[in-house]
């Protein structure tokens, strides 16, 4: 073939140090941030415990967060039903533990394992098929509005949160948690709950299964470029509807799954859970930046560890520091750490 | 003569309330290049979004390869074996070039003897291969749209004004490169205003207005017969250039 | 010669590494009509965009009426007196198309801050964008929404928005790209009456080598974000750069 | 005069104009028409929202400009009467200088949080106003001095705008037509003429050239800028006028309420409320305002009592009495939300107008 | 007819306690009238009304009982906030509200007017009776609450009362209301506890979800000596109390704490008609039916100022044994239990055993209302 066209030599000037830098940045955050702890708590132990402990509470929240990443991050869809999907997977799930009352009674790790497994494979389902019929009746007509999506899905929201009511009792539902897992670790007068570990275990595979999907498939690609311009998607011949539709479910899943993580965290759990945690994990996706899941782990991360320092050192900055932190960070980034996707 | 690759059958097309396409009759041949012409607003877009199913005919047929296409969802007609330019170019522009290539090769990994082809007709891709396709200037983003259809062998190609915002070199490496996709085999049907890569390509022409098409026959016809471009299209094309 | 109207000093500008427009220093007359030529990717469009505002300049100064305006914004280099209409078309798409010129000639007005009165009792503003319409043709549309209109007819509202604000300097990125054969002569006429007739300084980007003939009193040629010639149409099309990086091979002999 | 009136933006639809025409009847005459504390309770109400969502659409609708940050100005407003009455003494100089101090604290307020944000992307205006509002409303709790905390304040209002205050008992014997002249008819007239002058002075605003300006900003801010408007400054005017006019509607509220706490004036879920009125209604038309929250008023009220009779129609069937027990209103309110973006997607409005 | 209104949070965050409250009055009103719901052959019509917890739906909902409604008397609320919001209402129309089950001292204290009655406890009986449970010598106290109103004044309370008996409190730690994580708080009260000598006891005031006991329980505060203790809650809550074999404070109600006739006849009717025991509001909501058909009786109408006349010192029976309108602030003197907890695996909750009851006589609950 020969369709030479002339040539062609764009110029070329070096790098600064600062810009190839600048995408690492967001990762040296946290570790930067465990410094400054040590540096303003003076307590070894309590310094110890607090970042081991936040750090879990950062994978605790990122499972949560995760699920809204995909539906918020990639599908620019401002899921406020995300939350109901969090408080359907902790029923469901506590639900099914209570029903395996032997296998969490019992003080064997194995058995106690199996059964919250058992639960999360409950709550899945039940919030899969949950946000497929969510996606498919109220979701599916305000693709691209914004306004729109927000009040429909704080519509479906507050039936989801009644329909609970409606099934479960207005009642708190109190559970205990695993016998295996109850009680801390205590280590160099340090002690971090048992129960946090699992959930640095399951925030880790979150992690890595989402980053290998969105690496390993087209489906980020496809979802991206899909809300941007959905007809060229489709005239290039991809079934974006289908999806679509198999993102949002998968968003809702991981958010059961965050439901029964966080359900067995607080030991209590109402209709209302899901969407008090909301303001927090639209501030992770939001710092993390659209659409990354690398981002909103480490928002996550940051979130968990700086409330911790900082309900220790001043409780009454508490209240104010997840917001402090979205500031601080947009303020330097507007887009959010590690934008994937560009919000309007 | 073979049975047309596309072939339109008195196609009608509504857009809201408006009657946009009324009547449309169209056959691209196999193996040729169709050109489409007309004056601005005369339904040209809505002929090839019609073909695609961006629109939907509510009257008449569209036929590909034989097969009645006219309900069937976009992403089949294009796995179908349609490529498509559209006119706004399409391009994903928060994707980079690269991204933006790689969706389009639906079939697998992309053909690297078939990229290194693209490179030769339009460089900047390659050096631009990382960048975000929103950063692109204008007639980058049109190269950017065409190598997106021809990344992948297909049956017919649906281009929408490809030259428009393109240097003159750029202009006629794009023309070979659509010829030589023509010697692979493929058909194109072509939308363009400018007359002399229409001269250059077409083999057959077809001129619309107002919904309607109004001339169908060769190429060579047309830009033969001023009078005929004058009654047509408003004005001489040869007096233009 | 007099002082220039609009004279860029090294301006530079680099994404990322990329240096897109390498230290042009150009100077424009009042009442000059100027082609920027250039390869895809010259730098052409992103010229424009430092001497409106739209990016800001890694390093190097616009000059208007010799006044420094590196620093003003978008807004304040239109009022003092640089329009752009732009390449890909850039309108508000769900307003009317007289609404959309109404709104430039209220601009110019500066009657923006009016919070009491009504927008629709300023006839004159009404009769303003109607004459403009009427001169691109696109009366008959005028209370058409701006996103229902076909793309050709989209390029020439947006020149109509440029010349409803009537700057001293005018930018044309590429008017006529998809305009038809027989609309876009509208479009060179108006333009060659700007010229001719107000004696507006004009810089037009353009492909269509038989309209820049026709048109420019002379040519910048851009070339890997650098100036590569400037000088009177006929010297400039005839030389190298042109030639080869440009033109290419004239199509007939494809 | 009638169109200077209503600034030459006429409701364009007949079936609109009825409506329209219906409500501002019931609303003028609400006293009369509906004797009952609890109906004029709703009416006063539904006048206040109106004041409050037509100065959201103003920001919305309009200026494409989303915050959440609506119901603190509204609260702001709300807080400075009470303050002053609760500080000056039950006086109308203490209404006077309560919202006025009220309107001009959040419109310096929005002007801090409009310079320092909107220069930047929307979704970061939404999300600073929506950590500025959370951080006042946790602030108004926290300093339980001054703003009672969570318990709020109550507080009395001038005699002449209370129960206990009588007149006309020479011309008309205390009544007219059944309904007893007193301080809280006065009050209620108060809120109305306080809503109608604020709506008709928005309507005014958004259908002056500055109205026109703003749609453009919404619609294209890239294109606003290169035509010669500073879209920042037009920006933050409108948030200032919308914080300033939501202020004066808060203002309203507490003269009506007599009680202003942070549930009520500051809470995230009255600004979704708010934000469904508006979106009901049909943005950016203002009288998607009146329409919406009327509307939604009405239903937050009413829609439990008509549940409750629903709900003894079903008796017996199994699952369904449940679903329809008057305690379970807020999901068939749900329900509503989601429907009313369906069938109305431009609003009841838009879609009036379009006459389909 | 008598006509009474029942206002209150039926829908909204606290839907749970408000049932129990309402099932508790009609079953008073039931107990009280011996069936007949009818008190000096006049119809007792109990008008429910909806505050959705929201304190200006609690005022217009009030103003339309006692105006639209015209009901002798009105009941409730469940929340604090929306009490204080209603009770110049009561003043206005120079009718009773009889508040229950809020819980806020200034409800009694200085927002208090003359219309205002409450059978539920306040929350200085809660402290008073907490603090003598859990005070002795040699015992440090350190506390945990949240940090608005309700907590800081839960804990001015509590330790004014501890003074009376004699003890203080070490340390105390606050926590904004939201919040989840309690490790950085449980640190801090480590940090101050760690070092002192003898008995260390951390008592808990908590409103709402977030449960801090058990999480603070889960980092082995016994590593340090520390124990926690706090009040009596819901059943459903006192499962969580599980994890915590041999925890003692006081609490308000317990269905098997109490021995009297009208708990008995409450906890059998309850199980018989509900399936499950009378609950911590049950027994409050009880309490207010059964003072409102006594008053009517001995008063003999239902004018308001008879009926604040018979009220003022009234004492009658309920589920918790007697009960006494004190007359100064209205508020009903009544007994509270001092429990420790039993865990017993057949039971859903945590069983707090009664290991002796306050009485009236036992508990110096101050007047605030002057
Ligand atoms: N979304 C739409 N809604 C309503 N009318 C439309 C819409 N899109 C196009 N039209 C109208 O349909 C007609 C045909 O438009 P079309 O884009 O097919 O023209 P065209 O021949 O491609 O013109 P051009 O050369 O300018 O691209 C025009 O009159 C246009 O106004
Ligand atoms: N915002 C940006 N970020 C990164 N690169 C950019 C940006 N804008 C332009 N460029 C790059 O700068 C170069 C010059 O672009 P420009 O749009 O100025 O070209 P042009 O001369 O107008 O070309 P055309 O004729 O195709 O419109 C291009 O290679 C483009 O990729
Ligand atoms: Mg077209
Ligand atoms: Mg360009």
């Amino acid at each position: 073939m020969t369709t030479a066209a002339p040539k062609h030599t764009p110029k070329m000037a070096e790098l600064s140090l600062g810009q190839r830098l600048a995408p690492w940045m967001p990762v040296l955050l946290v570790p930067v941030l465990v410094a400054l702890g040590a540096l303003a708590i003076p307590q070894t132990s309590s310094w110890l415990t607090l970042t081991v402990s936040g750090l879990a509470m950062g994978m605790m929240i990122f499972i949560m967060a995760s699920g809204l990443t995909l539906v918020f991050g990639l599908m620019d869809v401002i899921n406020f039903g995300h939350g109901a999907f969090v408080s359907i997977g902790a029923f469901v799930g506590v639900s099914v533990l209570l029903m395996l009352g032997q296998m969490t009674g019992a003080p064997s790790l194995g058995l106690n394992l199996i059964a919250l497994m058992l639960a999360v494979v409950g709550a899945m389902a039940a919030t899969g098929a949950v946000g497929w019929a969510f996606e498919k009746v109220i979701v599916m007509p305000v693709y691209g509005h914004h306004l729109k999506q927000i009040l429909v899905t704080m519509g479906g929201l507050i039936v989801i949160e009644q329909l609970i009511i409606v099934l479960w009792g207005p009642e708190e539902i109190y559970i205990t948690r695993p016998e295996a897992l109850k009680g801390a670790i205590t280590f160099a007068g340090a002690a971090l709950e048992k129960y946090r570990l699992v959930a640095v275990v399951v925030g880790l595979i979150v992690f890595a299964a989402m980053r290998f999907v969105l690496r390993r498939t087209k489906i980020g690609l496809i979802v991206r470029a899909g809300v941007q311009n959905g007809e060229m998607v489709e005239a290039l011949g991809y079934r974006l509807r289908r999806v679509f539709v198999g993102v949002f479910i998968a968003g809702s899943a991981l958010a059961g799954l965050g439901g029964v993580m966080w359900g067995l965290y607080q030991e209590v759990i109402t209709a209302h859970m899901g969407n008090d945690a909301m303001i927090l994990i639209f501030i992770v996706v939001i710092i993390g930046g659209l659409g990354s899941v690398e981002g909103c782990f480490i928002g996550a991360l940051l979130v968990g560890l700086m409330q911790n320092y900082v309900a220790y050192i001043e409780p009454k900055a508490a209240l104010i520091s997840n917001i402090a932190l979205m500031v601080l960070i947009l303020m330097w980034r507007p887009m959010g750490m590690i934008p994937v996707v560009k919000a309007k | 003569m073979s049975e047309p690759i596309l072939k339109l059958e008195g196609v009608y097309t509504n857009i809201a309330q408006y009657h946009i396409l009324q009547g449309v009759d169209l056959e691209v041949p196999k193996g040729a290049v169709t050109m489409l012409l007309g004056r601005n607003g005369v339904g040209k877009t809505t002929t090839l979004r019609t073909v695609i199913g961006h629109w939907r005919a509510h009257k008449g047929r569209v036929l590909f390869d034989g097969e009645d296409i006219t309900a069937l969802p976009t992403p089949l007609i294009a796995r179908a074996g349609l490529g498509f330019v559209p006119e706004d170019m399409g391009i994903f522009s928060d994707l980079t070039v690269e991204e933006n290539m790689v969706l389009a090769a639906i079939h697998g990994p992309i053909n690297s003897a078939r990229l290194d082809w693209i490179f030769t007709a339009f460089p900047p891709l390659k050096t631009f291969w990382k960048s975000e396709a929103g950063n692109l200037s204008g007639g980058q983003k049109q190269m950017l749209s065409i190598a997106r259809a021809m990344v992948e062998e297909r049956k017919l190609y649906l281009i929408d004004e490809p030259t428009k915002g393109l240097a003159p070199a750029i202009v006629s490496t794009m023309a070979r490169a659509l010829r030589e996709l023509k010697e692979q085999g493929a058909s194109i049907l072509l939308v363009e205003q400018n007359f002399a890569v229409a001269r250059a390509l077409g083999d057959t022409a077809n001129v619309m207005d107002d919904g309607r098409m109004i001339w169908s026959g060769a190429m060579a016809e047309l830009s033969g017969d001023a009078t005929l471009q004058e009654r047509l299209m408003g004005l001489s094309l040869d007096a233009h250039h | 010669m007099t002082d220039p109207i609009l004279r860029t000093q090294d301006l530079t500008v680099r994404f990322g590494g990329h240096v897109a427009v390498d230290a042009v220093s150009c100077a424009f007359q009042a009442g000059e009509l100027t082609a920027i030529v250039g390869p895809n990717g010259a730098g052409k469009t992103t010229y424009f965009n430092l001497i409106s505002g739209q990016i800001p300049a890694t390093s190097g100064k616009v000059f208007l009426r010799g006044r420094d305006i590196s620093g003003q914004g978008v807004s304040q280099r239109t009022k003092a007196g640089i329009g752009r209409a732009f390449q890909l078309t850039n309108l508000f798409p769900d307003l009317t198309v007289l609404e959309n010129v109404r709104l430039v000639v209220q601009s110019h007005s500066g009657r923006g801050f009016n919070m009491w009165s009504m927008a629709a009792k300023h006839r004159e503003m009404v009769e303003a964008a109607e004459a403009i319409l009427k001169r691109v043709r696109l009366i008959d549309q005028r209370e058409q929404v701006v996103s229902e209109l076909s793309h050709g007819n989209q390029r020439k509202l947006e020149v109509a928005l440029l010349i409803a604000l009537d700057p001293a300097v005018y930018m044309f990125d590429e008017p006529t790209a998809g305009m038809s054969v027989d609309e876009a002569p509208v479009v060179l006429d108006l333009i060659a009456e700007l010229k001719s007739q107000a004696d507006r300084t004009i810089l037009l980007v353009e492909h269509k080598m038989d309209v820049i003939r026709t048109l420019a009193d002379r040519i910048i040629v851009l070339h890997n974000g650098a100036l590569a010639a400037d000088g009177p149409p006929a010297e400039v099309m005839a030389s190298d750069v042109v030639q080869e990086a440009y033109m290419g091979k004239e199509l007939e002999d494809v | 005069m009638f169109r200077s009136i209503l600034s030459g933006d006429m409701p364009r639809s007949a079936v609109l104009s009825i409506l329209l025409a219906v409500i501002f009847a019931c609303l003028a005459l609400a006293p009369f028409l509906f004797p009952g504390v609890r109906s004029i309770d709703t009416a006063a109400r539904i006048c206040v929202f109106i004041a409050l969502v037509a100065s959201y659409d103003l920001l919305l609708g309009y200026g494409g400009i989303v915050s959440f940050a609506h119901t603190m100005f509204f609260g702001i407003g709300a807080y400075g009467v009470a303050l002053a009455l609760t500080h000056m003494g039950r006086g109308f100089d203490a209404i006077i200088v309560g919202s006025v101090a009220g309107a001009v604290v959040a419109a310096l307020l929005a002007l801090l949080i409009g310079l320092f944000s909107l220069r930047v992307r929307a979704i970061f205006f939404a999300m600073i106003t929506l950590a500025v509002a959370s951080a006042v409303a946790v602030l108004a709790s926290q300093l339980s001095g001054l703003t009672g905390g969570e318990d709020g304040l109550t507080f009395k209002l001038p005699r002449e705008l209370g129960p206990a205050f009588k007149f006309g008992t020479e011309m008309f014997g205390g009544e007219l037509f059944g309904v007893k002249l007193n301080g809280k008819l006065l009050a209620y007239y108060l809120v109305f003429a306080g809503a109608l002058v604020l709506f008709l002075l928005l309507l005014r605003i958004v259908n002056s050239p500055f109205g026109r300006v703003l749609q453009a900003i919404r619609e294209n801010d890239f294109r606003a800028e290169a035509i010669g408007y500073r879209v920042v400054y037009y920006r933050v005017a409108a948030t200032c006028l919308s914080a300033a006019a939501a202020a004066l509607a808060g203002s309203l509220y507490a003269i009506w309420l007599r009680y202003v706490g942070p549930d009520t004036t500051l809470s995230m879920e009255l600004m979704i409320d708010i934000l469904l009125m508006v979106v009901i209604g049909g943005m950016g038309t203002m009288y998607g305002a009146v329409i919406g929250a009327t509307l939604f008023v009405l239903a937050q009220n009413y829609l439990q009592n008509l549940m409750g009779a629903a709900s003894g129609l079903v008796e017996g069937i199994p699952v369904l009495p449940q679903l329809l027990s008057a305690d379970r209103w807020l999901l068939w309110l749900g329900v509503l939300f989601i429907l009313s973006v369906y069938f109305f997607p431009t609003g009841i409005v838009g879609r009036l107008r379009s006459g389909r | 007819e008598i006509k009474i209104a029942h206002v209150y949070g039926k829908t909204g965050p606290l839907e749970a306690y408000a049932k129990q409250s309402h099932d508790g009055l009609m079953l008073g009103l039931e107990y009280a009238t011996g069936g007949t719901m009818e008190i000096n052959g006049e119809k007792i019509v109990v008008i429910e009304k909806d505050t959705q917890l929201k304190p200006e739906n609690g005022r217009a909902l009030l103003e339309e009982a006692y105006g639209d409604d015209e009901v002798d008397l009105a009941v409730g609320p469940v929340s604090s906030g929306v009490a204080l919001a209603m009770l110049p209402v009561a003043e206005e129309y120079e009718k009773i509200l009889l508040v229950e089950p809020a819980v806020a001292d200034s409800i009694t204290g200085e927002n208090w007017n003359r219309y205002i009655f409450r059978t539920g406890r306040n929350s200085s009986q809660d402290a008073v009776a907490n603090a003598i449970a859990l005070a002795g010598p040699d015992v440090h106290i350190a506390t945990l609450a949240q940090d608005y109103a309700f907590g800081r004044d839960g804990i001015a309370a509590f330790k004014e009362a501890l003074e009376t008996v004699g003890s203080k409190v070490d340390y105390e730690e606050y926590v904004p209301t939201d919040t989840t994580d309690f490790t950085a708080a449980a640190e801090r009260i480590f940090n101050a506890m760690k070092d002192l000598d003898g008995k260390k006891k951390l008592f808990v005031i908590w409103a709402g979800g977030g449960n801090p006991m058990t999480k603070i329980n889960a980092m082995d505060p016994g590593r340090f000596g520390i124990e926690i203790a706090t009040g009596g809650n819901i059943l459903a809550a006192m499962k969580a109390y599980k994890d915590f074999p041999g925890m003692e404070g006081a609490t308000y109600y317990y269905y098997d704490i109490p021995k009297n006739p009208v708990n008995d006849w409450l906890v059998k009717e309850h199980e018989a008609r509900f399936g499950t025991p009378p609950d911590f509001f049950t027994a409050g909501g009880m309490a207010a039916g059964i003072a409102v058909v006594e008053a009517i009786k001995k008063a003999g109408s239902t004018d308001t100022e008879d009926l604040i006349s018979t009220m003022e010192g009234m004492e009658w029976e309920t589920p918790k044994g007697k009960m006494v309108f004190r007359p100064e602030d209205h508020q009903a003197l009544q007994s509270m239990y001092h429990f420790k907890i039993k865990v017993d695996p057949n039971v859903e909750w945590a069983i707090p055993e009664l290991v002796r009851e306050l009485t009236i006589e036992d508990l110096p609950i101050p007047i605030r209302n002057q």
